[in-house]
């Protein structure tokens, strides 16, 4: 092509606006934004070759493509959600361990501040590093802005970073006994901390209009809090505390696990309608979810039948390690499928459980009103002219 | 309308909500069918058999306002008894030379009355008759012969109801594909909305006028309109929508071969030596306003050649050049095409992409010596030496063309000030914005200059007939670093001035015959009015009525509404409460109204002419159309057409049909092109060209796309060059959405994405199945969007009134996937169409009428 | 690392000055928010013109500053439009302003493969020698054809000078065109109002 | 404050989209490419972060009876503008909901279905935009208050105050916002801010021919949408109806500040039928994870009190 012709010479920097700087100013509102106009191309492309087919069966949609926008979160988010639940719940432990433990529980007690802190330490990594501008991460804390769970949690993760980083001093370098005073307060003080931090992550997800996560709001956070616990246990049976803090974290981890697993269920019941539910069942969300039953299902039996060998601790330790994390991937993964598919939430709201879920909980006022002529269960009233 | 000209289609909304009902006539379902209230699926290429139909109908049911007609057009005119209808010859008037495929319109006129002369077509036609042998009794056009009573057989009432006699709704039905109670509903509509009270208008483009039978389709519309008394009146009228800025201006201003500025026809070769008094002679009308014309063309000439023009050389007319036949575009590059045209000035326009058979226009390009384009980018006709399916085939290499190719960048609108004159012959200056960059300069700065320059050559050494452009005026003002040419001074000029002191005129009625005026185009004058740019008034609407009348300029004289003296009844008083607009007000002894009247301000309507009225006084009180030479709306056209004084239905060049009305199936004076590289497919019903084409615009983008094909914001829109299919036809060829199809034709093929949608509906015709494509046509090889050009596929064929192509009807054959090898076409001697079938081709004319030339008739050159 | 705000511009602090709970509305406002303002308002003229795409004549305001132009909207004084542009009347900023647009005087030579760039001046004589010596080749005083209807008529014009284009023109820019033209004798000149 | 807001009237859209493109001229939005979808007309999707204006075409096989059968006695002719507005101001227009004085003229026969030639079949267009709900999912999810409600009810997203944080994108219960991979924020239609702080309309009500999208006061505008209702009804539009226009319609938003009036299901025109913001219902997803932390509690002290050393 001749560099000539300024066509050519132009594509190669397509900022989308193609305006000729001496000619034109751009001061727009949106002249800042950075955009590669084929990505937006790909992406639409993408979207149409996804879309639902177009089959009236499942009711209407625009060209099947979706109605709602995909999570733009990546891997980094649900790796936030295993290390967060890991430090919350640690957090706790060792709380509960210093006031609960008796003697000998101090092995335990540092480890579990030690994970707490490099949880914590881990968690921020992660969510700056998925930030779309990380070198913003400070505006998080600009706000105090009780509606976003998010901004809930940034708190909360800060609070309980600082706490627990003061708590895990002494263990890491030796302090005169006020200083350990200090921290055994701070300690407690984490623990109490990490209950929010260790739940809050489900609260999160259920607050968005993800069908499979806005409908199963009630049951996210309990998994997420036990599957905090789940790390937990498995993280202290690979790194097992001298004393009875070993047998602690296996009895924590143990009834985690199966309170895990009562709730992975009572997810598919809470979903309810197929549409919804579908995603925790099929495709890599399913597998994923699976899997992680399948995992943490073994870990429990090897907890169960383990007597002392260190090598059957190490497998339940991986094994439940590997199940939460699966969980943990498999609720996000669900969550984008549940996103793409414009009849999940089409159906979700027809059968009057969007806004209208609301007036039957009393929450806010009056039904959602069926526009004139099509009923609440969407099909077209005859009145309306609908083929009777 | 929604389509082409969204925020005009403001007002049919804004109409429509004030109980307004909108009915849109389209092939297609597009986004004006969307909002109106009956969308009316016609076969493209039949729409005078529609508005024939509609006609009749007006005129059986006695729905026709009868006191408007009678007074206000030529129905009562009785027509000379030579006259034959076309239901006498099988679809022929009478006076066809089938040697010269013309007619001679001598038997077509008003009994009695020879050579009427009319306000706008071809007048040297009657020119060309009146040359030295017949003298001109226009004159006696008050002694024509009438019957007020309209029952004469010969008075121009019952020819119009004989010649549309066939057009029944059960034809229109056959001929159009539309079912009957659709068409009576319509018709029906259409009536209820006219008469005193209220008013109809039709709004149209060039899915009218693209058709060899073009102008006579907008004759049936002025008809049906002068039958239902809505011309002239507010919310009546046949509008024109225009598809460039300054459209209007470019006919006005004609950058056209056969008129001078103002509508004044270009001389002709037939005229003696020393021509102007034969041709005022020829062109002027005794009667009407047209008898003004001398004062237009010796003020025009002052303007053009100042103190050169005197009366002794008559005001410098014989420096002009003379037509000696059709020199339009489709002439112009056939004779490219062979090799005859040197030199080629392209500006602001790209007809490789927007003229028809883009092919053929390469071909021609190739045989310059010399081209010269400016554009924004390098559009095709820039780049045809370089970026061309026939080089991408390796047909054609870059090195062996000869032709030297300039580019001159040219100026944005923002930076140059000028006037544009909109599709309601409204001026409106657009004020310079910022400097133009690098190179780029206005079109008025590149004449301006080019001139100069050639003024000086001819000064050194001149060349023949160089005392004309010795002559020409040319000095006008510049200013700044560029030398830019002042715009107003050319306005100034365009207005017109006395040339004793240069004052602007206030209007034409202060023009002069006797070289003491000069006007650059006297249906401007007044645009200049008291020193002021009038175009650039900007009064906001808000501030005044809602004519607007401060808000630019309308030519002539600033009316808004023409023939708007028909608002009013034979007494000067409105027809209706409702629709007031002109009206005469005794106390002040004027017209007045909200608009400025067309007619003499201070003539009553009860006034009549005496017998022996020269001129402008020969128009009585009653005779709205004052540009005519009998002051009456022509339903009969006495002269002015080629091709017959009433409209016909004719089938396109290509159809799929057998014309159902008449033997003779195609427009007798179509011109045609009879070339190797410009194959037509068979009359009808030709078998491996089964499908009808029509091409058409849509909102995104611009005409041939040289304005919206290099803009991201519109190309992201409408991406990707595509056919629109009906579900059926792409079942029966298996067209896929979103997938590809190639549509051949046997000048050229091209490819395009598929849209399989429901508003391309097949239409019943005749027992058959009638599919329709539908193809855009913005695409081209060059551009940030690219796609195949639909004009790759159309032939050159014309109406012969104003050589405009036929690109809305043509039949062509569609399949799915990408078959063309390399964009093949007619020009590289490629036979694209298969075998021709053995049945011997139908004839497009009755047997013996029409002799088809190798070229059309051109003088050979040296 | 973005700097710190001052505690006093911490809208956390804001909130509790101002007993704003939920943190919604202004306090969450940054400063820029706050001073936001249309960049109209600071150009230094309003231009008015005249869309260049369709014939229905739409007013359109250009805004230029720093002799840029930095905004092409609607006239609302228009009675054509009231304000109102189709989405070509739009963009008519990126037609205006867009990097298609080229801005050099461009040659092609005979034969010649590629574009070259001419000064300007130089293209303008190159091309008005050209039309001389066309025009003056081809010229025309009578009809020499003794077979033609009108043999030995004037005619003093050319047939080997063409022109094409004027409806995106303006008019003062036709009238130069065609009053050039018909003095050198070059009739075939034609425009979009025929295609 | 004055709330500001959009009314979309579907009857009047011709789907020029003079509205994407004079949103992305005010903003300097760059192009989203060039993809022939094959979708109508419709080549743009879906709303996103750099197309804050989309016009979506629906093909249906029923019929849109003439929503412009004559209306009864509305004044055409010189009447109609006989008062003079203030500079700048459009004149009146019955689009614009003027109330042009009726006058009693004899009114003809009103058509019937806009088409029967072409059978059940009519072609839907809708200009979408953010619709700055009265309750927003975004602006409430958003936790660094880069979302914020402006004094005119409008829901604007500070670009520079906005991380990238992706939340406000799950949280958007019609799938408006979306956040920029190569720029990093989040962008959204912010009902022209500037334009509004300037005493200007947005460019996307300016620029509609056919007065569309119509731009006002929430209170004018839902009064005169309910007459737009009442009057199409009354012209045989049965399907014509309103979507979001307050909170008695949309208890789940509280109401939009930019509603539509709408002549089909909401799913048609990728519009969810019953929308809800999410933190209407969090709050007793806050009190489960209360539950099962507290839980987790006991959980913990009771595993350290049962294993502690006998």
């Amino acid at each position: 092509m001749d560099a000539m012709d300024p066509l050519r010479r132009e594509t190669a920097l397509r900022d989308g606006r193609n305006v000729d700087p001496e000619v034109g100013r751009l001061t727009g509102e949106a002249s800042g934004q950075r955009a590669s106009p084929r990505l937006a191309a790909a992406a639409l492309a993408r979207a149409e070759r996804e879309a639902a087919p177009a089959d009236e069966a499942e009711g209407p949609s625009y060209h099947g493509l979706p109605v709602l926008k995909e999570p733009v979160w990546r891997w980094m988010i649900p790796a936030y959600f295993y290390t967060g639940g890991l430090a919350g719940a640690c957090g706790v432990l060792g709380a509960a361990a210093q006031l609960a433990g008796g003697r000998g529980t101090w092995p335990l007690v540092r480890r579990c501040r030690a994970i707490a802190v490099g949880g914590a330490v881990a968690s921020a990594g992660f969510l700056i590093a998925d930030l779309g501008r990380p070198a913003r991460f400070l505006a998080m804390m600009r706000v105090f802005r009780p509606t976003s769970p998010m901004n809930m949690g940034t708190w909360v993760l800060a609070t309980f970073g600082a706490l627990s980083g003061a708590a895990a001093l002494p263990a890491l370098l030796p302090a005169p006994r006020p200083l350990r005073r200090a921290a055994d307060a701070a300690g407690i003080a984490a623990g109490v901390v990490g209950l929010p931090l260790v739940g809050y992550t489900g609260v999160l997800l259920a607050n968005t209009a993800v069908p499979v996560w806005q409908e199963t709001r009630n049951t996210l956070p309990m998994l997420f809090a036990f599957s905090g616990a789940v790390s937990a246990g498995a993280a202290l049976d690979l790194w097992r505390p001298r004393g009875p803090g070993g047998e602690m974290a296996r009895r924590f981890g143990l009834v985690a696990k199966g309170g895990e697993l009562a709730l992975s269920w009572a997810l598919h019941r809470e979903a309810g309608l197929e549409r919804v539910e579908r995603p925790l069942r099929r495709g890599a969300s399913g597998a994923l979810l699976r899997g992680a039953r399948v995992l943490l299902g073994a870990s429990a039996v090897v907890d169960l039948v383990r007597r002392a060998s260190p090598a059957l601790r190490i497998a339940s330790g991986v094994l439940g390690t590997l199940g939460t994390l699966a969980l943990r991937f498999g609720v996000v993964a669900a969550g984008h499928a549940s996103a793409r598919d414009p009849h999940a939430t089409f159906a979700l709201q027809r059968a009057g459980r969007g806004a209208a879920d609301l007036a039957r909980k009393g929450e806010a006022p009056g039904p959602m009103p069926a526009p004139r002529g099509i009923d609440a269960t969407g099909q077209e009233s005859v009145e309306h002219g609908a083929n009777p | 309308m929604a389509e082409c000209h969204p925020v005009a289609f403001r007002w049919v909304m804004e109409a429509k909500n004030r109980g307004a009902t909108v009915i849109h006539v389209d092939p297609r379902f597009t986004r004006t069918s969307a909002v109106a209230d009956l969308h009316v699926p016609i076969r493209p290429g039949s729409d005078i058999a529609f508005l024939g139909g509609l006609v009749r109908h007006v005129i059986e049911n006695e729905r026709w306002f009868k006191e408007y007609v009678l007074h206000y057009t030529n129905a009562s005119t009785l027509v000379d008894e030579r006259f034959q209808d076309t239901e006498d010859l099988e679809g022929l008037f009478s006076g066809f030379d089938s040697r010269s495929n013309t007619y001679d319109p001598e038997t077509w006129s008003y009994q009695g009355v020879q050579g009427v002369v009319p306000a706008a077509g071809h007048k040297q036609l009657v020119a060309e008759k009146g040359a030295g042998k017949v003298p001109l009794h226009g004159a006696n056009i008050l002694e024509r012969r009438t019957d007020p009573t309209l029952q004469h057989p010969r008075c121009v009432f019952q020819i119009l109801k004989r010649h549309f006699s066939r057009y029944t709704p059960a034809v229109v039905a056959e001929t159009c594909g539309i079912p009957e109670p659709l068409f009576l509903e319509v018709a029906e509509t259409l009536c209820r909305n006219s008469g005193r009270e209220r008013t109809g208008a039709f709004c149209y483009a060039v899915g009218w006028t693209q058709h060899s039978v073009g102008v006579q389709y907008i004759r049936t519309a002025s008809i049906l309109q002068l039958l239902l008394g809505n011309i002239g009146r507010p919310g009546g009228g046949i509008m024109a929508l225009r598809g460039h800025a300054s459209i209007q201006g470019s006919t006005d201003i004609p950058t056209l071969f056969d008129l001078l500025p103002g509508y004044l026809p270009m001389p002709h070769s037939l005229l003696p030596d020393r021509g102007l008094e034969r041709y005022v002679a020829n062109n002027r009308s005794p009667s009407g306003w047209w008898s003004e014309m001398p004062k237009y063309v010796v003020s025009l000439l002052k303007a053009w050649f100042g103190d050169a023009a005197t009366r002794e050389n008559d005001w410098g007319f014989d420096l002009l050049p003379r037509l000696s036949g059709n020199h339009s575009h489709m002439t112009t590059v056939s004779e490219m095409a062979d090799g005859k045209v040197k030199g080629y000035l392209v500006v602001g326009e790209n007809p490789t992409v927007g003229s028809m058979h883009g092919s053929l226009h390469r071909k021609g390009l190739r045989k310059l010596d010399w081209l010269v384009v400016r554009d924004f980018a390098l559009t095709e006709t820039a780049e045809f030496w370089r970026t061309a399916p026939e080089i991408a085939r390796g047909e054609v290499r870059t090195e062996e063309i000869p032709t030297e190719v300039f580019f001159f960048p040219a100026a944005a609108h923002t930076e140059k000030d000028g006037s544009f004159t909109n599709t309601q012959r409204c001026l409106q200056w657009h004020h310079r914005a910022i400097e133009p960059a690098g190179d780029c300069r206005s079109d008025l700065w590149f004449t301006y200059h080019l001139g100069k320059r050639l003024k000086r050559l001819y000064a050194e050494s001149p060349g023949p007939n160089a005392e004309a452009i010795r002559a020409l005026t040319w000095d006008y003002p510049t200013k700044g670093k560029d030398e830019d040419p002042d715009a107003e001074a050319v306005l100034r000029e365009v207005n017109g001035f006395t040339v004793a002191d240069g004052r602007p005129v206030a209007g034409f009625k202060e023009l002069a015959d006797d070289g003491s005026t000069a006007c650059g185009c006297w249906i401007y004058s007044g645009c200049y009015k008291d020193g002021v740019n009038q175009p650039a008034r900007r009064r906001p609407q808000g501030e005044q009525h809602w004519v607007a009348p401060e808000w630019g300029w309308s030519w002539p004289a600033n009316r808004r509404i023409l023939y708007n003296r028909a608002s009013a009844d034979p007494e000067g008083r409105p027809w209706s409460e409702r629709k007031r607009y002109v009206w005469w007000d005794a106390e002040k002894g004027a017209w007045s109204g909200y608009d400025v009247p067309d007619f003499i301000a201070d003539r009553p309507p009860s006034y009549r002419p005496p017998p022996d009225a020269e001129g402008i006084a020969t128009l009585a009180g009653d005779d709205p159309f004052i540009m005519q030479a009998d002051g009456k709306g022509w339903l009969f056209a006495p002269s002015g057409l080629l091709d017959g004084p009433l409209p016909t239905h004719y089938e396109p060049e290509e159809s799929v049909l057998e014309n159902p009305l008449y033997p003779q199936q195609c427009n007798p004076a179509r011109m045609e092109w009879h070339r190797p590289d410009n194959p037509y497919h068979r009359a009808f019903g030709d078998p491996r060209f089964p499908y009808v084409v029509t091409t058409y615009r849509l909102t995104e983008h611009h005409t041939a796309g040289g304005m919206s094909r290099w803009l991201s914001w519109l190309s992201e829109l409408q991406p990707e060059m595509f056919c629109e299919v009906s579900p059926e036809l792409a079942a029966e060829k298996g067209l896929v959405n979103g997938r590809w199809a190639t549509v051949t034709t046997a000048r050229g093929e091209i490819e395009c994405r598929v849209l399989v949608t429901e508003r391309m509906k097949p239409l019943r015709v005749k027992g058959r199945t009638l599919h329709t494509i539908g193809l855009p046509y913005h695409w081209s090889y060059v551009g940030r969007v690219r796609g195949d050009p639909a004009n790759e596929l159309i032939p050159f064929v014309a109406d012969p009134n104003v050589s405009i192509q036929e690109s809305k009807a043509l039949t062509a054959n569609i399949r799915a996937g990408r078959h063309s090898l390399g964009r093949r076409s007619a020009t590289d001697g490629l036979e694209l169409r298969q075998p021709e079938p053995p049945r011997a081709p139908p004839r497009r004319d009755l047997p013996g009428v029409r002799t088809a030339h190798r070229h059309p008739p051109t003088e050979p050159r040296k | 690392m973005p700097k710190l705000p001052v505690i006093s511009e911490w809208p956390v602090a804001r909130q509790l000055v101002s007993g704003d709970g939920s943190g919604l509305g202004a306090s969450a406002m940054s400063e820029r928010t706050r001073e936001l303002a249309p960049r109209t308002a600071s150009a230094d003229r309003v231009v008015r013109s005249i869309c260049p795409y369709c014939a229905v004549g739409c007013g359109q305001l250009v805004y230029v500053k720093d002799e840029r132009i930095i905004d092409v909207e609607g006239d609302p004084d228009s009675p054509m439009s009231q304000g109102c542009l189709c989405p070509k009347g739009a963009a008519t900023f990126q037609l205006v302003t867009g990097s298609h647009r080229e801005q050099h005087v461009l040659y092609r030579r005979p034969g010649g493969t590629a574009w070259e760039r001419i000064p300007l001046e130089r293209a303008m004589d190159m091309v008005a020698e050209r039309v001389k010596r066309s025009r003056d080749e081809t010229f025309e005083e009578r009809i020499e054809d003794p077979g033609a209807k009108h043999h030995g008529a004037r005619v003093r014009r050319t047939l080997g000078v063409a022109h094409l284009g004027g409806a995106t023109l303006d008019n003062e820019e036709n009238y130069l065109l065609k009053k050039l033209y018909t003095a050198l004798g070059i009739v075939q000149v034609e425009n979009q109002a025929r295609i | 404050m004055r709330r500001m807001g959009f009314f979309t009237d579907t009857t009047l859209c011709i789907g020029c989209k003079a509205c994407e493109v004079a949103c992305k001229q005010w903003n300097q939005l760059p192009d989203d490419g060039f993809h022939f979808t094959g979708m109508s007309y419709d080549n743009t999707g879906m709303l996103g972060a750099s197309t804050w204006r989309h016009v979506a075409f629906v093909e249906r096989a029923a019929e849109l009876p003439g929503q412009g059968s004559p209306r009864d006695g509305v004044e055409g002719g010189p009447r109609a503008f006989g008062e003079l507005f203030p500079a700048g101001q459009p004149g009146p227009t019955s689009l614009l909901g003027h109330d042009i004085q009726p006058t009693h003229i004899e009114t003809p026969v009103p058509l019937g279905p806009t088409e029967r030639a072409l059978g059940k079949f009519s072609w839907l267009m809708l200009s979408d935009v953010c619709k700055h709900c009265e309750r927003a999912g975004c602006l409430e999810a958003c936790p660094t208050g880069s979302i914020v409600r402006t004094e005119f009810g409008s829901v604007y997203v500070q670009p520079d105050v906005c991380n990238g944080c992706g939340y406000c994108v799950s949280a958007c219960p019609f799938g408006v916002i979306d956040r920029r991979a190569e720029d990093g924020r989040a962008w959204k239609c912010t009902l022209c801010y500037d334009r509004l702080k300037g005493g200007m309309v947005p460019a996307c009500a300016k620029a509609c021919p056919t007065a569309s999208i119509q731009f006002g006061e929430l209170d004018d505008l839902r009064a005169r949408a309910h007459r737009r209702v009442e009057q199409l009804h009354a012209r045989g539009v049965g399907e014509a109806h309103l979507y979001g226009e307050d909170a008695a319609s949309q208890p789940g938003t509280e109401g939009l500040h930019a509603f539509f009036l709408l002549c089909d299901r909401p799913e048609v025109y990728n519009l969810p039928p019953d929308p809800v913001v999410p933190t209407a219902k969090i709050v007793r997803s806050w009190r489960s994870m209360a539950a099962g932390v507290l839980s987790l509690a006991a959980l913990a002290m009771g595993a350290v009190f049962s294993a502690r050393r006998a």
